[in-house]
């Protein structure tokens, strides 16, 4: 191929001006796989700043013992729909969002492989939240009273059977997460269409990015472990609309099955919700530490690993239902092995830092504050592996630190470090690095401060899901401080938002590539063209750009 | 400085041009596995369930082998890749010939599956409530009967269009695809065939 | 690369005004749109089912006409005024690592002992250990099944209340326990000392041979009661010792006398793909520099 | 509001026990809180270590590869794609840790889970009700709620308690941190568990799974005391309830409201399953599972309007009369 001289400058671009309506139309009947990233991110931003009220609400309400700030029956509410809406309507969402967004852009793609079926995802998913949040008016729940679910994000049997919860808040609950459901499988499946068949020309497998290689697994992930929920979904819409006994203790049925389903998809589904975050480290970290990923083969392989390995532990959530001693063992084990893969995942990313010349843009001290964090999670995990151990920790608070530490301290951390790197691209204009320290900081910190204190209320026995606690049990102090964290993270999050507000009216203009990276999506404009590439792109190794930027130095002759 | 990358071409593109699976197939393969997945809850939780009714009636006492029903279901595989073949060829009339049969023995499985529950409704007393075997027993065969019936939809449909004058053999991969899940579906029945109407009993 | 196709470098352009891209339709919305409709239906009133599956049929067909027979596209201009800028060559030089010859890429070490031999030393390690073990059994207590009883203690509950007899008698379970044990822990370490050996600091053999069983000693010492209860009131500690630096010893030199293998990771991918050897290349050009 | 509760708890029927107010996992008091707690500290310090080593990696990397300002901005540092060896390395260590851990667990499981009872123990079932807990002992002919007595444990005389957990409703759990671990109450599913109480005392725990809208207020007291304390309370309220005729009245208007139709009080026409057996109301600390200490006027407060003080619990608001009410409470305060 012969060496092309371009001419530097670029010719401005003539702004076009749309009437309300008609950009309105282009936002409905879109089918671009950017657009339909963004409306995932931005509903998924939406619905957690909704959940996070509902936790602030929460923690002011635990704040101290004996407090009537909420009830019991809104207090149940309340955390049966943040669990809901974190999992399925904000972690969801997340995962489509950014594999929408990016995986065409990452493997030179022009669009999704199926593109209708795309948008019909993201409306389903977004329909299925409204229908679930309809409940709050045409619901009523455990105590009658016309509202929400009440019966915790994992619903289990038989509380949900129809003589325990009257009214048709759990029916929402199901129909709601079942329907948005839907938007997940369309979604897991052109992903996984996308990424084996969209690939340009010489991007093989070993060349594809780490985060699309997540991408692909979270997909599969996904594929395999919703349907149980689905079909759990179903039966229990069939004991309480037709009567039938699956759940039903009084006809022979099982309480223990639903539990079984759920967390052959729920376990999994935590796996899903952290590859996102997984994917976006394997990113940010090489390009601010100047350094190719280390051990790409392995990176991939443990996530492979975490996804075949998480479909064998289900029951550890349920060492408490009394299991044989074998049972029990056994899915110990297989949770432990789980410590290996991910070991191998935080060992990966700090040799990748080893040696660099790391550059701490917000970007990169998120995937830092991830790191720390995600492994005191990991331990915390170790811990509740141990069955033993977790007959005492399991649906304690202790419980509650470990998952949060793993989803805010893991994958909210990993979103917001995604969020800063790709910001750029997505709007063409760079975020503030100042906003965004403030937000980093003032985000950890409360982050620590509210879920450091839980592990220790665990340990003095406070259980979970309690709207109220007496005085004196020794869980007063670590539950105020908790508290006090919370306004810390509701600072942080400001700053976020002022950020994003600022820099898309008057932020700096990014350029195509601003972070001077090696994957695909920074060889196009920020924001991409509707057809991301002119001709679609040629690779020769896993870093295009680097072999573009050094000519004289390609990673293809070593790859 | 200008970009002057001179990179030589890539060995694999060398060899042949460029090609990756075909997302038809790629997509059809995997909603069939997100389906699968689905299908083995309902069937575990059939087996888990056999024998724990409480009360009757039991399987042993109002369950009939449903030989015809299995025969033509099974047979319309052979049925709809005829009809494929018949495609590839372009011979039209014959491809019209075996898709109505396959449609037909669709339909001819449905008509017994409906016969079957009306008879264990109205005259054996068994309802989706009466116990965990009624539960179980029409939840998976209803589950496996509502794919027989997107089928049997999407097949009447490319029938309908086909007689109608559209050219069908523009089609030759979507009809392919729909094979492709009408063979699931009957792969699915030969599993619910034997936990229900084997082990079950 | 054929030269008719539309393929280029990243972010090259083209000489074509158009991109062909699927066009936007909003059935797939309105279907969605129906579905949910159709369970809310469920658990609201049937009207809203039936108004559902109303518009859920509508916007089957529409979508069903937006792909067949072909789908619907649209051709986006391509807009010369919104292409990205071309990728630079950068100034920048890359530092290289003084290891291996063409190599700033290389990946340390470059020689190391195959995983075989880290396999066979652990078992030769885990064996010395054993036997020294079931001699100190033999001396002391008279047992040679005493010392694998006391190891099996790890797993089975029911020996924390054995009496010294029954530590003595032969206990199937135990043995198969502890020999699982022995033998996975021994190859795990064996791979361990085969990996590393080359990346322990000078006089490596005293490192894998003494040191670190020390170490391991240490700390197996401080938790042993939480791993063992079975073990700690019995055990002999001058014997745990020698058994652990047996293990060292042995392994250490079966693993160490292995031939070292050269990691392919220092080679070119022509060298890798045996298209080029790697001891009759000519020297690169960078190595000139 | 401490020092009100401190005050309340004064008064009640057993002040000579310690209470464990603090259920602090780690002070554990019986054998299965124990097994745990010596694998959890295991645990912690395996975890501990991990810990200190990844995190003091990290950190020194951030630290040490920083970009400095006085760095070469020419120069990328150089491009290493991995070891195999270092990755080995840290994959066959965490393995080995694992292997370890996990025998320890298996051993840790079994000893808790398979342990056969000794030769004296005291046999309870305990019945999950959406919210509160029915306790029975069938060898004593004794039916009491929300308060577990026990024999306690000594060196001597090795007692355990076999406790098997069922449900009438929805899932339960129970949960004392200082004796024991989990174990879940499941409607159609028998679970045991065992306990054996080191020290006299009062032992708080709750209910640990999420069971419906009071679930926060399913509260659960185990009184263990010596064995003989234990013979003499067993054999207290093995008694059907005092026929005192001074009472009478009270006793009449009592049996005339719809109490009853819940409650059992042995001996009298109130033969209700639905609510706790109050026939020795009296000598029970708290009321409502752990809600109210059980005062004069808290049970007042209580019995006037359950709601007040545990929404959404199933005893409803009576609406009694205040001379109704105060024969109710004189009544059910002569329950001892």
């Amino acid at each position: 191929m012969a060496s092309i001289d371009y001419p530097l400058e670029r010719p401005e671009a003539a702004p076009r001006e749309f009437s309300f309506s008609e950009s309105l139309y282009k936002w409905v009947a879109t089918v671009d796989h950017k657009r339909l990233g963004l409306m995932y991110m931005v509903s998924a931003l939406v619905f957690l700043v909704i959940a996070g009220i509902m936790a602030s609400v929460m923690r002011l309400q635990l704040a101290v013992p004996n407090n009537h700030l909420v009830g019991p029956a809104t207090f149940n509410r309340l955390f049966t729909m943040h669990g809901t809406t974190m999992v399925f309507l904000v972690g969801m969402p997340i995962v489509a969002g950014m594999a929408n967004y990016l995986v065409p852009l990452m493997i030179g793609a022009r669009d999704m492989a199926f593109p209708r079926l795309n948008a019909f995802g993201f409306w389903i998913f977004l329909f299925g939240g409204v229908l679930l949040y309809y409940s709050y008016l045409g619901g009523s729940g455990l105590s009658g009273a016309g509202s929400a679910p009440d019966v915790g994000w994992f619903a289990y049997a038989p509380l949900t059977e129809k003589a325990f919860s009257h009214g048709a808040s759990t029916d929402f609950w199901a129909l709601g997460v079942l329907v948005s459901g839907f938007g997940s499988i369309a979604s897991a499946i052109n992903v996984i269409a996308t990424c084996v068949s969209l690939r340009c020309p010489g991007m093989t497998l070993a060349r594809m990015p780490v985060f699309v290689w997540v991408m692909l697994v979270d997909a599969w992930l996904v594929l395999v472990v919703l349907p149980p929920l689905s079909a759990a979904q179903i039966m229990l819409l069939l004991d309480r609309f037709l009567g039938a006994h699956f759940f039903d203790t009084q006809f022979g049925g099982s309480a223990v099955l639903w539990q079984h389903m759920f967390w052959i998809f729920g376990h999994p589904e935590v796996y899903i919700l952290i590859f996102p975050a997984f994917g976006t480290l394997s990113e940010v970290i090489p390009i601010f530490a100047r350094k190719p990923i280390f051990g790409r083969p392995a990176m991939v392989g443990a996530v492979v690993a975490i996804g075949f390995i998480s479909l064998g532990v289900w029951a550890h959530h349920m060492f408490a239902i009394g299991m044989t001693s074998w049972s029990n063992t056994f899915f110990a084990a297989a949770s432990m092995l789980v410590g290996v893969p991910t070991g191998i995942k935080i060992f990966n990313w700090t040799a990748t830092m080893y040696g660099g010349k790391i550059r701490f843009a917000v970007s990169m001290m998120f995937c830092c504050g991830f790191l720390l964090q995600f492994l005191v999670a990991g331990l915390t995990g170790i811990m509740l592996a141990i069955a033993p151990f977790d007959w005492q920790l399991h649906d304690s608070y202790f419980v509650v630190a470990h998952f949060h530490f793993t989803l805010i301290g893991g994958l909210v951390f990993g979103v917001f470090a995604g969020i800063y790197y790709w910001f750029p691209k997505v709007t063409g204009k760079m975020l503030s690095e100042t906003l965004g320290k403030w937000h980093f900081w003032l985000f950890c910190i409360g982050f620590n401060l509210t879920f450091i204190p839980l592990h220790f209320a665990g340990m003095l026995g406070m259980p979970r899901r309690i709207y109220t606690y007496a005085a004196g049990r020794g869980w007063e102090s670590w539950n105020t401080i908790a508290t006090i964290g919370v306004f810390f993270q509701i600072a942080g999050i400001a700053c976020f938002a002022w950020n994003v507000i600022q820099s898309v009216r008057s932020g700096k203009a990014a350029g195509d590539d601003p972070w001077d990276a090696w994957t695909l999506e920074w060889a196009t404009t920020s924001p991409p063209p509707e057809y991301n590439f002119e001709k679609l792109p040629v690779v020769r190794s896993s870093r295009p750009l680097w072999d573009l930027k050094h000519p004289q130095d390609p990673d293809w002759k070593y790859d | 400085m200008a970009a002057s990358a001179i990179v030589p071409p890539s060995p694999e593109l060398l060899e042949s041009e460029w090609k990756t699976p075909d997302r038809g197939k790629v997509g059809i393969t995997f909603l069939i596995l997100t389906e699968t997945s689905l299908f083995t809850m309902f069937v575990a939780t059939y087996l888990i369930y056999i024998g724990k009714s409480l009360t009757g009636p039991y399987p042993k006492d109002v369950l009939e082998i449903p030989i015809l029903a299995t025969i033509c279901l099974l047979s319309s595989s052979g049925t709809i890749v005829f009809a494929e073949h018949a495609l590839e060829r372009e011979e039209l009339g014959r491809f019209k010939v075996w898709w109505l049969a396959t449609l037909l023995l669709g339909l001819i499985f449905l008509a017994y599956t409906g016969i079957e529950w009306r008879h264990l409704i109205y005259v054996d007393h068994l309802t989706i409530s009466t116990n965990l075997f009624g539960t179980t027993f029409y939840s998976l065969v209803g589950l496996h009967a509502s794919h027989v019936i997107v089928g049997a939809v999407f097949l009447t449909l490319v029938l309908v269009v086909t007689l109608r004058g559209f050219p069908i053999a523009t089609q030759k991969r979507r009809v392919m695809f729909l094979s492709w899940y009408w063979h699931f579906v009957d792969a699915v029945w030969v599993v619910v065939f034997t936990v229900v109407y084997i082990i079950g009993r | 690369m054929a030269a008719d196709t539309h393929h280029g470098e990243a972010g090259e352009r083209t000489e074509r005004t158009h991109v062909i891209l699927p066009a936007p339709t909003s059935w797939p919305m309105v279907f969605a749109f129906g579905v949910t409709l159709l369970f809310a239906g469920m658990v609201t009133q049937w009207v809203v089912g039936v108004v559902g599956l109303i518009i859920t049929a509508r916007a089957a067909v529409g979508w069903w006409r937006n792909v067949i027979p072909v789908e619907e596209h649209e051709e986006v201009p391509i807009d010369p005024a919104l292409r990205p800028a071309p990728i630079m060559v950068e100034a920048r030089s890359v530092v290289r690592l003084a290891a291996g010859e063409a190599g700033h890429r290389v990946r340390i070490p470059e020689e190391i002992h195959p995983y075989s031999a880290g396999f066979w030393g652990g078992l030769a390690g885990g064996a010395a250990m054993a036997a020294l073990a079931c001699l100190y059994g033999l001396v002391a207590q008279h047992s040679i099944w005493y010392p694998i009883n006391l190891l099996a203690g790890t797993v089975i509950p029911d020996l924390g209340n054995a009496t010294v007899e029954q530590l003595r008698a032969f206990n199937g379970l135990a043995f198969f326990a502890a020999l699982v044990g022995h033998v996975v822990i021994s190859v795990l370490v064996g791979i361990v000392y085969a990996v590393m050996l080359p990346m322990f600091p000078k006089y490596a053999p005293f490192w894998a041979g003494i040191l670190v069983p020390l170490i391991w000693t240490g700390l197996v010492a401080t938790v042993l009661n939480l791993i063992n209860p079975v073990m700690v009131g019995r055990i002999n500690w001058p014997w745990f010792v020698v058994c652990q630096l047996a293990f060292g010893l042995v392994g250490g030199y079966v693993i160490a006398r292995s031939t070292k293998i050269q990691t392919m990771q220092s080679w070119g991918l022509a060298e890798r793909a045996f298209i080029e050897a790697p001891g009759l290349k000519p020297p690169r050009e960078e190595d000139r520099e | 509001m401490l020092a009100l509760a401190a005050l309340a708890w004064l008064q009640s029927p057993t002040p000579a026990l310690t209470e464990h107010r603090i259920a602090n996992i780690f002070k554990p008091l019986a054998s299965p809180a124990e097994s745990e707690y010596q694998i959890a500290l295991f645990s912690f310090v395996i975890t501990g270590a991990i810990f200190v080593a990844v995190a003091g990696l990290i950190i020194y990397t951030m630290v040490r590869f920083r970009r400095r300002r006085d760095d070469d901005t020419r120069q990328e540092p150089p491009q290493v794609y991995g070891s195999n060896q270092i990755e080995a390395a840290w994959t066959v260590i965490p393995i080995l840790i694992v292997f370890v851990l996990i025998g320890v667990t298996a051993r840790v499981v079994a000893s808790v889970e398979n342990a056969s009872p000794p030769a004296s123990t005291v046999k309870l079932t305990l019945i999950g009700h959406q919210w509160w807990w029915e306790v029975q002992y069938p060898d004593f002919g004794v039916v009491t709620a929300n308060e577990i007595h026990v024999p306690v444990s000594r060196d001597g005389a090795h007692t355990a308690t076999y406790l098997q957990l069922e449900s009438v409703d929805v899932i339960h759990s129970f949960w004392v941190p200082q004796l024991s671990g989990k174990t879940d109450l499941i409607p159609n599913r028998d679970n045991f568990l065992w306990i054996d109480p080191r020290e006299p005392g009062v032992y708080l725990g709750n209910c640990a799974e999420y069971c419906g809208t009071q679930h926060a207020n399913m509260l659960l007291r185990v009184i263990a005391e010596e064995r003989s304390d234990f013979e003499r309370w067993a054999a207290e309220q093995r008694r059907p309830a005092e026929q005192d005729g001074q009472i009478g009245e009270a006793r009449a208007t009592f049996e005339s409201l719809s109490c009853v139709n819940c409650h059992t009080v042995k001996g009298t026409a109130a033969a209700g399953k639905f609510g706790p057996d109050l026939t020795h109301l009296m000598s029970r600390q708290t009321l409502g599972a752990g809600v109210l200490a059980n005062t004069g006027a808290n049970l007042r407060a209580w019995v006037n309007d359950p709601q007040q003080s545990k929404p959404g619990c199933f005893m409803p608001s009576m609406k009694l009369t205040d001379r109704e009410l105060d024969q109710v409470v004189a009544y059910l305060q002569t329950l001892k």
